[in-house]
């Protein structure tokens, strides 16, 4: 049971850290935390279902869709709200309730036109029955999840590390400022982050329903709280950081509800407020963040 | 030279930020009606070592005594009662109350014994006509003198001033000066941290002149710009 | 003729005669109730709440209910609120159709949680509540009259069903370790409670697992892995639909297999399930039937052909409404409520008590036989234990298969489990 | 100067009080104009620790749930009488807010989103089954030997009283202005003789105690509840966006707030909740955007003085 659980978790960090890793890019880049971000996350999942019943498009390609096209709504948004936001004096405040109040408007568009219903996948899409990974019996789709997780992770690595974007982008997650002084596009490097943002959040809402469950309107409020808990846990601000936070929140989460499972919710708000308290540079990472 | 013993004393003072050592050892005293410059080059130790005495930060090493008594990591709010204060490199009133406002809550929190008159207080520092305006509508040399009648307010013995003339016009420059000198004739111990060399040599009895967190040079200014080795750090260090 | 009886004539008479002058009949019957349309309730509520809708429909069609009291049809006029699942609002919302509205008849909405809120409301403005499907035990007290549950028996009787099921006919097909996994809330808490306490009372099979989740659990299967440990033969899941939907579905990726498996709503509301969880999920699995899914005679309302094709033309498949035992529930409470205000001896809602009072025990709807124990709870309409089957790869189809009497098949159980 | 503002921030909260006390006699769904109080009381609350210092608690509504199992719990095991129990919901979020008091070393966004794990927290251990026997756990506790609601309507409307007094005397005391000086510049504040952490943990205090006695007035004049209505963060939700459309700092701001926005979503919001959570939704984004300050701060921003 304990091989199982950490496997297990660690499957299940894997798309944590997917479920994450935009809302750290934003942060790290613009310095702002989208509370929205886990409705993004919903809207992929039901984009996959959508495309799924009407098209009957397999959710692979669906997430490959629901990447570009998120992406592209991101540019526009960013525009809209985030140069904005940075103008004020309490950025960071504003934005955290400027995107709580988008949050509730995408909650309720939602719901105006699908419904509560709890929606869902058939799993067998991503496969039928248990796989075994070290001995672990492991839902097929989970398996599948984490793996397009790690191609993420890996895709967002080589943009950061590996283009002349992802450079200057690093370059405006150092500082800002400086950035701004040796000329480098600010806004033109943020718009794209954000566009990748919601990017992955949408691929993370197309495998929801695998991981999940199943998916209603209003998971994103709960999501946020996860996904903070996970940058948080990880390092805010450094997206790859990420990859700690998810597989600590996985394992732990896996193990809570191997052996005390009733406890099991309360573990990502306690990890929030242990490591915020504790460590608030993150478990991998060093920036000070007090008043 | 004063006659007095000293107020404040501060030895062997480090402060570590990370591996970085901010202050490395820095030795200096003040007595009461003196004015010390607190010299050069950017990054040299001179703002975080206002900070430390001023108990914004705890010291990682070295002793502040003031009256007599270690100081150091005493919090800022009780200094502030006790005697210490301050102003700010970048003037950090609060923006949304109004410049009475500003000085009174330093007047009630700051003030062991009995608070100044704030009118004349005020009127002193030519604020007085702005009493009622938010701090937000101030202009920057403006915020500087606020902070200075902040501080004021809270009756302060010793007083550490970080880059108040920057940005002044001559003849504010002129009147910041007399200000100044006038606080030390009535027994008041001022730091003064300044980049303008003009009014250092106006304002100060004697300078120490630091370089990476640790003094090295004592005297007067004009003692100061004749010793090479402090020629060499101004012409060499990122200041120029 | 003694006195009493004099008296009690001339009050009659008299209240008959005053009370027709002073209230002639009304335009219309309000009829109140809540609906959740987003949040865990969602799921019971929103179909209840088009049972409802289509039995005021088809009244007005007709003309409106008869009201005894008035001698002629009165048309109802539905008023009904959204407290999206939420007991605070569902709160305010009760006190709105009662201060406000002042509605003749208050329907609650569905489940207990939503029902909660509205007993000690009800009671302090001295309305009745037509509780849809609260039945949870401590709704109903000797000192409040102002409650009658009408559909769904009372959750300290319901499981009973199924624990006789499991002593007897699983007994024997060697059923003895039993896992129950439910969702904390008042409806299937009390439900795995006082059926681990009938499971135990007979003393035959033990409880090897009993593990209570958070109701908007979705994520089951490391608790199936826990279960699975304990090595049960019988795992029964107690939750609503979404649970039972995350459940089944986490069942079949894990792989492991049980011989006996329950769920509630994988007959209750079977096509929402089917939907959700997908036919091969449920295959097999063992669940409570509602009337209205085996043949069940009637001596009021529909039959089950007439009330399917009813639902049908007002929600036609593919509307996004799914037709279950809620839907049904609803409906039938509306019928029941007819039913009283045809023979209510007056307008007052104690009079309405007694008219749904005398009703105990003569109605057998699609929903089961209408029965009230003295305080209000809902004691008839029990619910016979089902199999799923196969219907074509794409759908299930329940057989009843006890008790006995109701039976349409013989109950499958899986293989034993290392044989 | 100040001194001249005190009569209006004492007249618009006398006026407020006067009309809900005299509303349950006009008005007969009591439990609709309760909800007015609650959230007049809350939002006033939260006043206290975001206008004054700056800190917004997401997870407000966690002082409001704990002062509601306060009061619960008093009734259940010790049988108290229902304002010892009140007292007891107080001091419950009183225990709470000490048990966060760290939280306050975080800065603002992480202060936010920590407050808000914390409510959710202290909510999972309230309605964790393993407690059954303690707090009911999510089957939810009912109170109906101690069911009054016209007496805990006017208990519930003292406890607006007292918010609105601690309102006022933050409003026109020294004390409120050192606060508001360490919203504006804690550095700065702790220079001028304020003491940063004894000026915040007062606010925080005070205003737990608020939202805390708010809640067991709450569990007293509902008398049935389950723990996700007692911690909904929908209460949360609604008292910050009612401090922020009206305007933090003032008495008026989050009055307006609730009496116009809590007055639209009872007359329109509960018949099409989705198209008001929408219009909710949108507002926020407007008045981040446009109008940080709030409503009051149109006039304001003109220099005039509003209570």
């Amino acid at each position: 049971m304990l091989i199982g659980a950490i496997v297990a978790g660690v499957v299940f960090g894997l798309y944590f850290t997917l479920v994450g890793l935009g809302l750290n890019l934003v942060f790290g880049v613009m310095r702002i935390v989208n509370l929205a971000h886990g409705d993004f996350l919903m809207l992929g999942g039901y984009a996959a279902w959508w495309l799924l019943s009407a098209f009957g498009i397999h959710p692979l390609p669906a997430a490959a869709i629901v990447l570009v096209v998120f992406m592209l709504a991101g540019l526009p948004l960013y525009y809209l709200v985030v140069p904005r936001l940075q103008r004020a004096r309490d950025s960071e405040m504003l934005s955290l309730i400027l995107f709580f109040g988008l949050s509730q408007m995408i909650e309720a568009v939602t719901t105006i036109v699908v419904g509560t219903t709890e929606r869902s996948l058939p799993g067998r899409l991503l496969g039928i029955g248990p796989m075994i990974v070290l001995g672990a019996r492991l839902p097929k789709p989970w398996v599948f999840s984490a793996a397009v997780s790690a191609v993420a992770v890996l895709g967002v690595y080589l943009y950061l590390y590996r283009t002349r974007l992802g450079t200057l982008t690093r370059a405006v997650m150092v500082s800002r400022d400086e950035a701004l002084a040796t000329g480098i596009d600010i806004h033109r490097v943020s718009a794209i982050a954000f566009g990748i943002s919601l990017g992955l959040a949408g691929i993370a809402g197309v495998f929801a329903p695998f991981m999940l469950g199943s998916i209603t309107p209003n998971i994103g409020v709960g999501l946020n709280i996860t996904a903070f808990a996970v940058i948080v846990v990880g390092t805010l601000g450094n997206p790859l950081g990420t990859v700690v936070g998810g597989i600590v929140y996985g394992v732990s989460l896996m193990l809570m509800q191997t052996y005390f499972s009733s406890w099991a919710n309360l573990l990502p708000n306690l990890l929030l407020i242990a490591v915020l308290l504790a460590r608030p540079q993150g478990l991998y990472g060093r920036r000070v963040r007090l008043a | 030279m004063s006659p007095e013993p000293p107020l404040l004393v501060v030895e062997d003072l480090v402060k570590r930020f990370g591996g970085f050592r901010a202050l490395d050892g820095v030795s200096f005293h003040l007595a009461p009606g003196e004015v010390l410059g607190l010299v050069g080059p950017n990054g040299s130790g001179k703002t975080t070592c206002i900070n430390v005495i001023s108990g914004l930060y705890p010291p990682d090493g070295g002793r502040v005594s003031y009256l007599g008594h270690s100081i150091g990591g005493v919090a800022s709010h009780v200094l502030a009662r006790r005697g210490i204060n301050r102003t700010f490199q970048s003037p950090k009133p609060f923006l949304s109350l109004t410049v009475r406002e500003n000085v009174l809550v330093a007047a009630t929190y700051g003030n062991a014994g009995v608070a100044p008159d704030l009118d004349a207080l005020l009127a002193s520092v030519e604020l007085d006509t702005l009493a009622d305006r938010p701090a937000g509508e101030l202009n920057s040399a403006q915020q500087k003198t606020l902070d200075l009648a902040r501080a004021l307010a809270t009756s302060p013995r010793v007083l550490l001033v970080d880059e108040l003339a920057a940005g002044l016009n001559p003849a504010e420059l002129g009147r910041m000066a007399d200000r100044l000198r006038a606080l030390a004739a009535g027994g008041m111990a001022l730091l003064v941290v300044e980049h303008l060399m003009g009014f250092i040599d106006r304002v100060t009895d004697r300078v120490v002149v630091m370089n990476a967190g640790h003094e090295f040079f004592e005297g007067t200014l004009a003692a100061a710009i004749k010793d090479p080795e402090v020629i060499r750090v101004f012409l060499g260090g990122a200041h120029g | 003729m003694n006195i009493r009886g004099a008296l009690a004539g001339l009050v009659l008479a008299a209240s008959t005669v005053f009370g027709a002058r002073a209230a002639p009949a009304p335009a219309e019957i309000k009829v109140g109730t809540l609906y959740a349309s987003t949040g865990p309730f969602a799921a019971i509520s929103m179909p209840a709440y088009d049972g409802i809708k289509l039995w005021v429909k088809q009244a007005n069609a007709a003309g409106g209910v008869y009201v005894k009291p008035y001698h002629k049809k009165i048309p109802l006029k539905l008023i009904a609120y959204d407290d999206q699942s939420n007991t605070a609002t569902a709160a305010t919302l009760y006190n709105q159709l009662i201060t406000q509205d002042h509605v003749e008849i208050l329907i609650s909405d569905s489940g207990s949680v939503l029902t909660s809120v509205a007993v000690p409301i009800a009671r302090e403005h001295k309305q009745l509540l037509f509780d849809l499907s609260g039945t949870g035990a401590p709704f109903f007290s000797k000192d409040n009259p102002y409650i009658v549950l009408m559909s769904l028996p009372i959750s300290t009787l319901w499981p009973k069903a199924q624990a006789d099921f499991l002593n007897d006919v699983g007994w024997r097909a060697g059923v003895r370790k039993v896992a129950i996994l439910y969702a904390t809330n008042d409806f299937t808490g009390t439900h795995a409670k006082s059926l681990a306490g009938y499971l135990r009372k007979a003393g035959k099979e033990t409880i090897v697992y009993d593990q209570g989740v958070p109701t908007n659990t979705t994520n089951y299967s490391v608790l199936i892995n826990n279960i699975a440990a304990a090595k049960p033969d019988a795992v029964i899941e107690l939750g609503y639909p979404g649970n039972d939907i995350a459940f089944l579905r986490a069942l079949q990726d894990s792989g492991e297999k049980f011989r006996y498996v329950f769920t509630l709503f994988g007959g209750f509301e079977m096509h929402a399930v089917l939907g959700g969880a997908g036919a091969s999920a449920m295959v097999g699995t063992f669940t409570y039937i509602p009337a209205a899914l085996y043949p069940y005679k009637v001596n009021y309302g529909p039959t089950v052909e007439q009330f399917h094709a009813a639902w049908d033309k007002a929600y036609p498949p593919g509307s996004g409404v799914a037709w279950g035992a809620d839907g049904l529930m609803g409906y039938m409470s509306g019928l029941v409520i007819e039913r009283a205000l045809a023979t209510t001896p007056g307008m007052s809602q104690l009079d309405l008590r007694r008219a749904v009072f005398a009703l105990s025990g003569k109605l057998d709807t699609l929903a089961g036989a209408f029965r009230l124990n003295p305080v209000g709870a809902q004691i008839g309409e029990m619910t016979p234990m089902g199999q799923l089957r196969a219907d074509g790869p794409h759908a299930v189809r329940p057989v009843a298969v006890y008790p006995p009497a109701l039976a349409m098949g013989k109950p499958e159980f899986g293989p034993r489990s290392g044989q | 100067m100040r001194k001249r503002g005190l009569l209006p921030d004492l007249l618009l909260p006398a006026l407020v009080l006067v009309a809900f006390g005299a509303a349950p006699f006009l008005y007969s769904n009591e439990l609709m104009l309760f909800n007015f109080v609650t959230f007049l009381a809350l939002a006033q609350g939260l006043n206290i620790v975001y206008g004054f210092t700056g800190y917004l608690p997401f997870g407000y509504v966690g002082f409001y749930g704990a002062g509601a199992y306060g009061f619960a719990l008093a009734v259940m095991h010790l049988h108290a009488p229902p304002l010892a129990a009140m007292a007891a919901g107080g001091a419950a979020a009183l225990v709470l807010a000490v048990v966060l008091l760290p939280l306050l070393r975080l800065s603002g966004a992480y202060f936010a989103i920590a407050s808000l794990a914390a409510a959710q927290a202290v909510y999972e251990v309230v309605s964790n089954p393993a407690l059954e026997n303690v707090t009911k756990g999510p089957y939810g506790v009912s109170l109906s030997g101690v069911f009054a609601p016209r007496f805990s309507y006017f208990v519930a409307l003292a406890i607006l009283g007292g918010a609105f007094a601690l309102v006022v005397w933050l409003r026109n005391s020294r004390f409120g202005l050192a606060l508001q000086a360490i919203r504006e510049d804690p550095v700065s504040a702790a220079s001028a003789g304020v003491s940063v952490v004894r000026g915040r943990t007062i606010a925080w205090l005070l205003s737990a105690l608020v939202a805390g006695l708010v809640g067991a007035a709450f569990a007293w004049h509902i008398s049935v509840f389950y723990p996700d209505t007692a911690f909904d963060l929908g209460v949360s939700i609604f008292a910050t966006v009612f401090v922020l459309f009206g305007g933090a700092t003032t008495l008026t701001g989050p009055l307006l707030g609730v009496l116009i926005l809590y007055g639209v979503y009872n007359w329109i919001g509960i018949t099409v909740p989705q198209y008001f959570q929408f219009i909710y939704g949108a507002l926020i984004v407007g008045l981040v955007l446009f109008l940080p300050n709030g409503l009051v701060s149109l006039l304001t921003a003109r220099g005039i003085r509003v209570p």
